[in-house]
């Protein structure tokens, strides 16, 4: 009897709380947006099942003793993130950037989301029971970077009670740049902009390829060494894909080593989707922001590639500044897809994956302004 | 206005103006790369892939198969 | 000279204590059944050199400053096994148990060799010189589940001088199933009933599968928490696997992940079989008490289905109880090569691998529960 | 009888009949899942799995063939 | 203005030292050898891209808190090199070794470079400013080893603080071997010694292939405890190729876990570039020992084949003495080049296989003797 | 020759000298082994290495591609 009874006090049914019970619901929320709707399956999936089994109560996954808390470290140390950028790296071909590189332009522009969300977030302390501090918002504002690790590196460092909120805004919102983008993108452009045909990009060469890295690894050493880890561990991946002489490395940091990671870092960011943390009227305020820092970043890109057209006579389609944002690749196909609505023979896909990938190297450095100027 | 809003003013200026000095440095290096580059090592080995084979596929198939069948054995 | 004295005192010859020398033949044995007898070599491989390395003397590659002491942090915090529990999550089919829900029945009666050893561990006690605790006859108990990452699991909480023994015991008589599961099946079924075929499995579709892992993760979190660290990850490998959406990371959960954790862990399990140890009348009772939990495991899972014929028209092969211990797939072949023994045209494989697996669930069940009442 | 063999039985009683009460739930549960999604989802894909291919064998070979060779070249 | 000020001060440029600069240097010096020169890409890829990352200024990114800091924990334990040892194992072929065991001879003899240098460095102490303990002198000796992993983990005990110059000169060397052998085989041999043909291996049965690493683990067990860690590695890893019922685990050993450790331990290794380590006259020695001990040892092999000639009937080609330094398998086929040249029939690629794999045997062995006698 | 010298050379006879006796007893126990496997388990599995396969090329390249198909279509 007695062993009943603390069987039923064992038992989940007894000890929930709401906020737990609440924080399971939106764990589901977002293994069916992953399972059903498509959404960035990748990550959301192991954030979702990690905020599920975060919250279960008794069991305490997440706490000393549980696996979550053990993979977090991964996190906390900085490693889980900067291993997927290497993986990312060693994904990336530089060629179209490379081939036309005033489109970096357009990367730099559409960073201007992190800094004004950023500012938006110091705003909202006007509303009461909210309150971010500039770290808060610095994490807040590097959602409009579009990139996960990015994300999730900068939060760690500066807000890891956000981390939570801020990854799943990340990996939502860059899942929903095909809603959110193409609105914005008409409304600031003109039939005719949009029917622009650029010209064919050159080939370029193994060495090029090969020397880039080096390139903006070197630069961002001598400007901006706060960036460096972000950047060289890119640089690396980059580098590892290019040489050619590393193939085995190469394949295994953009298969099984960042397939691995990804699991744990989904695992461990879903960990910090807790009731405390999630259910508050910062959450909102985030997820808001977030949206915000989206819209403003693609703004900004096809209002850059507008204004570059004023200087230059070889005109850029100003669709292609919104791939600016990154979220590579959707929003280099956004692009494409408009394109075509406009013009059935204008393949803008590859001239968008120049700005697209130059995006992840402007929100790089963002986030290396934050790191090192926000104390 | 608050101090930490002008404080969050300066970091735009400020982060904004490095992303971009940052990108057009970047810009500028490409430029310079490319050229030193294509002049002293002219290599273009993209270009390969858009040469097409026209070997006959029916020798291909039997090469392939064949291909296969020894490493199945001999590896 | 004082140089070679000094060599002579620091070989393994001048070292050697009888303790080791005997577990470092229990590794050459461990290592003897695995290749030359195929018994469960993925794990009794790694055991037994782990066996091996860890008795070597001088060396202390199980000490602080080893190898092996590193690497058993994987299983001291329980990452490890669970990692190993989400790829056979990854690697599992439900489809034949949802097709034919009650076969869950047998799994569940299969569970009652796990409390039967455990029971007979705390009846050993009354020979002179055995002292099982509690926390001692529940590990014990746990090898009845057949489930070698669910066995480490526990043990490793509850017990883990005993992990060692208790790993060996668990992974051979797993091995060992095709000898030990027959007779027991022939004694209690009669030629009739284990001719009784079974009507064709219906087709289960893709969205049962997917919800399918959920449900068990939901109600285990409602039920017993305690067994959701265990449930939680295979739930999220069979999902990562049948939602389809994440194929990269089933296929490296299934494959590298789980290659690498294997050998990590049965590295660091064998270098839990030191003399101290092992060198004990407990060993013995161990391996007496885990064959039997096998043997009445067994006979549970049988006696179970010929329960339910009796209420039930559609009839059920008793056969196929037996594989309710799990062991999977071992067990489910027996069932089916018995069947086809006395009746050649009847293949139960399918039906068997539906308490097979539903073994795996009631014996983490199992494990949740003795997690959560044992103290 | 000994007060750990007493909490051993006790044990026993409370870890089956919590293995089958949370079996037999699931049992019910998984029926009641089936029937909804069958209803409401009735996809058969696994199905397919019997459909079996009528394609000249040789035709296959060629495609087969083709598709290596391309993938070699040009991934 | 003062935000820029301070952003000016958190610049490379501002706070650059010039050691760092030069480490860098160094380290972009390794890139290019890597990738123009071909040199060890996998190792020297990652390690040189380690110093560049290691010596930025302000990201301290070997420093607390940062990636390579707590990668560096995976050498400090001595779990990288032990681990690639593993897959090296599982990717060596025994049977030429075991079908002519005399050439195990070879690669003892070998070893000598290692104790020269050793003593080389010892000798240097006379050299004012320059100050190799013993511990240093042992570290420096194991690059004649010709094995990269055991310089390694013999380094991170003895000598972490060489840690970076060591492997930087092991692998270099190697790489070099097809320069730095050559010249020494010539002039050790006449042209008649290089013309001899040696007799067709035998086939070596599966039996002896799976003995084989079992017997090389128990001598050493019984001789030489100290080298168990990096013999038993290596016999685990080549047990699990030979026994053919682990093929998934020994794919894993020698595919996507030595990929993911080699990128890891190439990156802790770059971490120990600093300036203040590296920045030394000890580097200068080290360099140049280095170079010896991997001439002396290539001498050592061809000079004890002759030896052995003088005793036996069936000769032995003395070019395949020099593969017995290991550096597998660069050093066997160079045996094979000059033997081709001075005899277009004679293929020696598998008779030098044998002295080479003895050679990794041979300097595990001589790190155990260091290990266990340097104090 | 200073004390470190003269323990350096201590060293390094030990060592060698351990190195052969350790290589050489490794020769003998290789000899021995392989005297008792070649006489008790005379299996030599590696000639299979050389068997050379005779089989019309055109039927491997069927085969190899219906292979190819089951396998994409029913794995
Ligand atoms: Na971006
Ligand atoms: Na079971
Ligand atoms: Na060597």
């Amino acid at each position: 009897m007695e062993n009943l009874l603390s069987l039923w006090h064992s038992t989940g049914l007894y000890n929930f709380t709401g906020g737990q019970a609440f924080m399971m619901l939106v764990g589901f929320v977002l293994l069916f947006l992953a399972i059903s709707k498509g959404f960035e399956p990748l990550l959301l999936l192991p954030i979702g099942f990690g905020a599920i089994l975060s919250n279960i109560p008794v069991a305490e996954i997440a706490h000393e003793g549980g696996l979550l808390y053990y993979l977090y470290y991964g996190i906390k140390m900085g490693i889980f993130p900067l291993l997927i950028f290497m993986g990312v790296g060693a994904m990336t071909d530089f060629g179209p950037m490379i081939a036309n590189p005033k489109t970096l332009l357009l990367g730099a522009a559409a960073q201007f989301g992190i800094f004004a969300s950023l500012l938006g977030a110091l705003a909202l302390n006007i509303i009461p029971g909210l309150e971010f501090s500039l770290k808060d918002a610095a994490a807040i504002g590097i959602i409009g970077g579009a990139d996960g690790p990015t994300a999730i590196y900068v939060a760690s460092k500066l807000a890891p009670d956000l981390l939570g909120a801020i990854a799943v805004a990340a990996y939502s919102y860059m899942a929903l740049v095909p809603l959110i983008q193409p609105p914005i993108m008409r409304a600031l452009t003109t039939e005719d902009e949009r029917k622009i045909e650029m010209q064919q990009l050159r080939d370029v060469s193994k060495a090029e390829k090969i020397v880039f890295p080096l390139m903006l690894l070197l630069l961002s050493v001598l400007l901006l060494p706060s960036a460096t880890p972000l950047i060289g561990m890119f640089a690396l991946g980059n580098l590892m894909r290019e040489s050619g002489v590393v193939e085995r490395l190469s394949n295994t940091a953009q298969n099984e080593l960042i397939n691995i990671v990804t699991i744990f870092l989904g695992l461990s960011v879903g960990s910090k989707l807790s009731a405390e943390a999630f259910l508050q009227l910062k959450t909102l305020g985030i997820l808001a922001l977030g949206a915000c820092a989206f819209a403003i970043g693609t703004a900004a890109g096809v209002v850059m590639a507008k204004i570059m057209n004023r200087f230059s006579s070889t005109l850029i389609n100003p669709l292609i500044g919104a791939a600016g944002v990154s979220a590579v690749p959707m929003a280099a196909r956004v692009a494409n897809k408009l394109g075509l609505e406009s013009n059935p023979h204008n393949f803008l896909l590859m001239h968008a994956m120049g700005p697209n990938v130059a995006g992840v190297i402007g929100s790089a450095v963002a986030a290396g302004v934050l790191l090192s100027l926000v104390k | 206005m608050t101090e930490e809003i002008r404080s969050g003013i300066e970091l735009m200026f400020a982060g904004m103006g490095i992303v971009f000095i940052f990108l057009a440095m970047l810009v500028v290096a490409i430029n310079l790369m490319s050229a030193v580059l294509q002049r002293y090592f002219p290599d273009r080995s993209s270009k390969l892939l858009f040469v097409s084979s026209s070997i006959d596929k029916s020798t291909v198939a039997a090469i392939t198969a064949a291909v296969h069948q020894y490493r199945s054995k001999h590896y």
